[in-house]
């Protein structure tokens, strides 16, 4: 009936827009490096099995692991590699707990790794091809491309979320001002983070809204950059973890429930997202995880939470629905102050995907920074002491969520 | 390990150009898996796919098969490998108590892409890819011709193994039309035109359309679900190293490790013996003789000598056809069938004990191997 | 509107890094092909045809899909019955894109909206009409199909939507 | 049953890439653009890489950049050939129906092997273990094509 499963250590290498001194393997081999920073009585060889992935079609390669083998020192070892879009990190994060809790015969000690480098690739055409399928279709049932191409434009740059911001906006009625105060918080926090990308000490709300639109509501100065960088995690057994590490981080709960995709459905047709900022699949993953790990009110029982957020509008919502503010509340606590590093409750003090976003590793780098958050060994630690940290991951076109729920203490089941 | 049963498949007849659409063909295969099984929708907790985003032509290749794959508010991952290893990752969902109900699905269409170049892409970017000198199919090429070297084995013995595997797979009515060849001989694959020398055409394992979908479950809840489950004894897979001119070609490391692995596990000690049938996905005809050696099924370099013994890929292996992402699925199928007795023309008889593989990369660089029982009555 | 037009980077500190060679390679897109069955969409589109609308509706859940899916994914089985629709929908939510015009090089600003057509569970993403000013759209405005003079039978027969007269206002969400 | 209608249409744009070859690379191109061959060397086991890597797979020991720089010759030994007449490229494959062999090639003094087409020669003629040689391409400009293919010593 599963084991419990903890968090040994988790790993990043450097991001930046252009990683143009090292190629893929080398990047990756960096963030191993600096995860196994952090056990030093464990060696690569120790490693019993290996979990990865990337969003292969943003950077050319198919399958960039059997290549890459030796790098992450996996030769002869086992290795599955599972993607799923925006949420590979998560996605990969979760196999992993799951490869260490199904307690298979000598699989103990599992390293997940996540890395993109974007800078290589060609991100519209890669955006583009998301649904690409469904676009030829259309235009084979009679729209003229031009005609989808235009009702397309926005999608092809920041996707659906601009739809969803619209709705989320006028559901919580709240201004472009209340999304730049997020952008700005979580600049700050990049600009304390050691391996983050868009480091802005000193950006302001005005700065921000002097920016040019992309697509009403949201502005350049909102969204995320594209960077390249890659994240390891170490999963293991608790005992194991007990003597790796001081305070082993315990994974309490995992999901990632779909749901349809929003706006454009498969075969072109309709999307059954009727609210796109509503999001069901998050919310029932929350409601999984929970379970599992035994909370009943994440409102108070959560101290630190990282959501996969490249736009404003989706931190403010997805803190919602993932149950750590009531309903169209969290604008005014963004405000107050409740979640800036010394607040009450914390949020994304990496960052966040707003500041660092190599799509393939950003889901994971949730986990992975609230896990480090949770040890004590975060680059920019939050104050409090923290029991409880979520790591949460969106992806596909708004269908697809990830949900990793840790703690300073195993689950009531295991007790 | 806990037990954990397959309690339902379905597979989609195999086409080189299939008369399906894509959200189709796995809908099909999906609600066929579950229907087998008596289930609905509702008790589907966890889908775990097996696509490329090259293979399909698109990012995120699982974004928009959610609702046709049977993910709609279950708990969805996909696993961009061999169908195989997605199940794997199923097993240790359904292994860990989170899950009750698994749904593995997995293929793709052949005949959408540029399945050669594709594989290219696998290839390293920073000094392979640009000269395309190294692909599938002169790795192919270096692979037989180091193990005919090494040991000795003539290209007449290589094509007994195809002549084997097309007559196999005439008997299978799922295999393509184009690969089921009953009345196949050795000149006619020695003839068939060079591939990368010295392999030739019929030697190859055609890429073709199809998906495949399998369901696993806990025991307690496989044993309600049906009273012919097959239970998973045993797991292994392994990778090797990438770079070509770093290994020797004419053996398998991860296909030693893997199986050994998995035996361990299965507490099988002479696979010769205990082993009633063996579906190994190759790629090519001698990678059936590579693997099978690897697999402890043959001492090195004696494989030939399995060719005509019936146990090996009876359902006409992945030369019947050879989806991507879906031939490790199918050769699981295939196994389950001959244990459950329902492989009809080329059912083996008692088999209690099977063995099925699936690999992914250059010279079957990452492999896995699974031991199945027999169970219920 | 002088500010959609300027494009100002945003300072951030940064660090160099050693600049080596790149290799090329593709992606040919153009080498794929796309299968789907339409066999479902061919009564929708003959009543396209009479410039009627209809949804295919899921006989387990009651869901009514607008334009139809081959499958129902709450129930994972085909829709097959069809309902009438009526020709108004609201606006599910909506964006404005900034489209530079090819010959004038000008700005455009265009709303694209995502309406729900009245009597379905599906949205889907259309144009508004060219005389519909950006700042009009609204979440929740009800619209109107336009057809176009001949309809032949395909998606494009609908050629965008129009405001129903409503003397409604959308709360301010923008900041100039 | 009424007849099924598909839709099939095509794929529309390419994607375009640009890999990072990364630092060790960079020094083997560099290499190349001089009608050299480098390689590197782990520090553990002794194997001699070409082209050069920061990880030995074998020890899983970091080569440093700097250091264990090895220059190898132009000559080396014939380990596996095959020939085909496919041509794969990022678009898609043809039969040209012409064999061109190819071969893998290890570089006397290294340890793995590189693969290259082998030119002026005949498939009859090819045995492994013959000695070979690289000849280099009219224009070097410090990619892998500097290489143009081997042919027999």
């Amino acid at each position: 009936m599963g084991r419990q499963v903890c968090v040994a250590s988790a790993g990043f290498s450097e991001h930046a827009s252009k990683r143009s001194d090292v190629n893929m393997p080398e990047m990756v081999s960096e963030a191993i490096e600096d995860c196994l920073k952090n056990v030093p009585s464990l060696e690569i060889n120790d490693i019993d099995a290996f979990v990865n992935g990337n969003m292969p079609a943003f950077e050319g390669t198919n399958i960039p692991e059997l290549w890459m083998t030796d790098w992450m020192g996996a030769r002869n070892k086992p290795l599955i590699r599972v993607t799923t879009g925006g949420t590979t990190g998560g996605s990969v994060a979760i196999a992993g707990y799951y490869m260490v809790t199904a307690g298979l015969p000598n699989v103990d000690t599992v390293l997940a790794i996540a890395f993109e480098q974007q800078s290589q690739g060609d991100t519209a055409v890669g955006l583009a091809s998301v649904a690409y399928g469904e676009i030829s279709c259309l235009n084979s049932l009679g729209i003229p491309l031009e005609r989808l191409t235009r009702l397309l434009s926005a999608g092809a740059a920041i996707g659906v979320a601009s739809y969803q911001a619209t709705n989320y906006m006028r559901k919580c009625n709240i201004t472009e001002e209340d999304l730049a105060r997020v952008v700005v918080q979580n600049r700050h926090n990049a600009a304390k983070t050691w391996w983050t990308h868009l480091k802005m000490p000193n950006i302001t709300i005005e700065e921000i809204l002097d920016t040019p639109y992309i697509s009403f509501p949201l502005r350049y100065g909102m969204v995320c950059p594209a960077s390249d960088g890659a994240c390891a995690m170490l999963f293991t057994t608790e005992e194991k973890a007990k003597d790796l590490c001081d305070i082993p981080v315990y994974v309490n709960g995992v999901a990632s429930i779909a749901h349809e995709t929003a706006v454009i459905g498969y075969d072109g047709a309709g999307s059954c997202q009727l609210d796109t900022s509503e999001q069901l699949g998050a919310m029932r993953s929350g409601e999984v995880a929970y379970k599992q790990a035994g909370i009943s009110f994440p409102r108070k029982e959560i101290d630190y939470a990282e959501v996969y957020a490249p736009f404003p509008n989706q931190e403010l919502m997805w803190v919602e629905r993932l149950g750590l503010f009531e309903e169209n509340t969290a604008p005014e606590n963004y405000i107050n102050g409740v979640t800036a590093l010394d607040g009450e409750l914390p949020i994304n003090c990496s960052g966040g995907v707003n500041a660092t976003n190599a799509i393939g590793a950003s889901a994971m780098e949730r986990p992975a920074d609230a896990a480090l958050q949770i040890m004590g060994k975060a680059s920019n630690q939050v104050p409090k002491t923290i029991h409880t940290a979520l790591g949460h991951g969106w992806g596909g076109a708004l269908n697809l969520c990830t949900f990793m729920l840790m703690a300073d203490e195993p689950q009531r089941k295991f007790k | 390990m806990e037990k954990v049963g397959i309690v339902g498949f379905y597979q989609v007849k195999m086409y080189s150009d299939s008369n399906y659409g894509r959200y189709e063909m796995i809908f099909e295969a999906v609600r066929g898996a579950i229907d087998q099984a008596g289930l609905k929708k509702k008790d589907i907790t966890t889908v775990i796919s097996a696509t490329n985003d090259y293979y399909d032509g698109r990012t995120i290749s699982n974004c928009f098969t959610v609702e046709v794959g049977g993910g709609y508010m279950a708990d969805e991952s996909k696993v961009e490998m061999d169908g195989a290893h997605a199940m794997l990752y199923g097993l240790m969902r359904i292994l860990s108590g989170n899950h009750t109900l698994a749904v593995i699905w997995g293929g793709s269409m052949a005949s959408c892409c540029p399945y050669h170049a594709v594989r290219l892409y696998e290839t390293d970017p920073t000094w392979e890819r640009p000269t395309q000198l190294v692909n599938d199919i002169t790795a192919s090429g270096f692979q037989m011709r180091a193990y005919m070297e090494k040991y000795g084995v003539s290209a007449e013995d290589i094509a007994k193994v195809a002549v084997a595997n097309h007559k196999n797979a005439a008997k299978n009515p799922l295999a393509m039309v184009e690969a089921q060849l009953p009345d196949i001989t050795v000149n006619d694959v020695l003839e068939s035109g060079t591939f990368a020398d010295p392999v030739t055409e019929l030697m190859v394992a055609q890429p073709c359309d199809c998906i495949a979908a399998l369901l696993l479950a806990p025991e307690d809840k496989a044993l309600s679900i049906t009273d012919k489950p097959v239970w998973i004894t045993g797991v292994g897979w392994n990778q090797d190293t990438y770079y070509l001119g770093d290994k020797d070609l004419s053996e398998n490391k991860s296909m030693e490790l893997a199986s050994k692995m998995a035996y361990d596990a299965a507490g099988i000690k002479d696979p010769i013996k205990e082993i009633d049938v063996a579906e190994v996905h190759t790629q090519f005809a001698h990678e059936e003789l590579i693997l099978s050696e690897a697999m402890g099924l043959a001492e090195n370099g004696k494989g030939a000598a399995l060719v005509g013994k019936s146990y090996i890929n009876p359902s006409g292996g992945a030369l019947g056809g050879n989806p991507p992402c879906a031939t490790g699925l199918i050769r699981i199928i295939e196994a389950v069938k001959q244990l459950r007795g329902e492989a009809g023309d080329y059912q083996i008889k008692d088999a209690k004990k099977a063995v099925a593989t699936g690999q992914i990369g250059m010279c079957a660089q990452n492999n896995i191997l699974w031991v199945l029982e027999k169970g219920g009555a | 509107m002088s500010k959609i037009t300027q494009r100002k980077s945003m300072e951030y500190i940064k660090k160099d890094y050693v600049r080596t060679r790149t290799m090329p390679a593709q992606w040919y897109l153009n080498a794929y092909r796309y299968k789907f069955n339409v066999s479902h969409l061919q009564p929708f589109l003959q009543k396209l045809k009479e410039k009627k609308l209809v949804g295919l509706q899921c006989s387990s859940c009651n869901r009514v899909f607008f334009v139809p899916k081959i499958v129902c994914g709450k129930c994972l089985v085909k829709p097959d019955r069809w309902v009438d629709l009526r020709d108004t929908a609201t606006i599910a939510t909506y964006t404005i894109t900034y489209v530079k015009d090819a010959e004038t090089g000008e700005i455009i600003q265009k709303p694209i909206v995502c309406v729900r057509q009245d009597g379905c569970d599906t949205t889907h993403l259309v144009e508004m009409s060219p005389d519909t000013h950006y700042d009009e759209v609204y979440i929740g405005m009800p619209v109107k199909v336009m057809w176009k003079d001949e309809a032949v039978g395909n998606l494009d027969d609908i050629e965008y939507y129009k405001p129903i007269e409503d003397k409604a206002k959308d709360l301010p969400l923008r900041k100039d | 049953m009424t007849e099924k209608i598909l839709s099939i249409t095509k794929g529309l744009v390419r994607a375009e890439f640009a890999f990072w070859v990364g630092q060790y690379m960079d020094k083997f191109y560099d290499g190349l653009e001089q009608k050299k061959i480098v390689g590197n060397k782990c520090p553990k086991c002794g194997d001699v890489f070409v082209p050069p890597r920061k990880i030995c797979g074998k020890c899983n020991v970091t080569i440093p950049l700097e250091e264990n720089w090895i220059d190898l010759p132009d000559t080396g030994t014939l380990i596996n050939y095959t020939a085909t007449p496919y041509k794969v490229n990022n678009r898609g494959s043809r039969n040209i129906k012409k064999l061109s062999p190819i071969g893998m090639v290890q570089i006397d003094g290294s340890n793995t092997a590189i693969v290259y087409r082998l030119l002026k020669m005949d498939l009859e003629e090819i045995k492994t273990g013959m000695k070979v040689k690289i000849e280099w391409n009219s224009k070097l400009k410090g990619d892998p094509a500097d290489i143009k293919g081997f042919v027999k010593m």
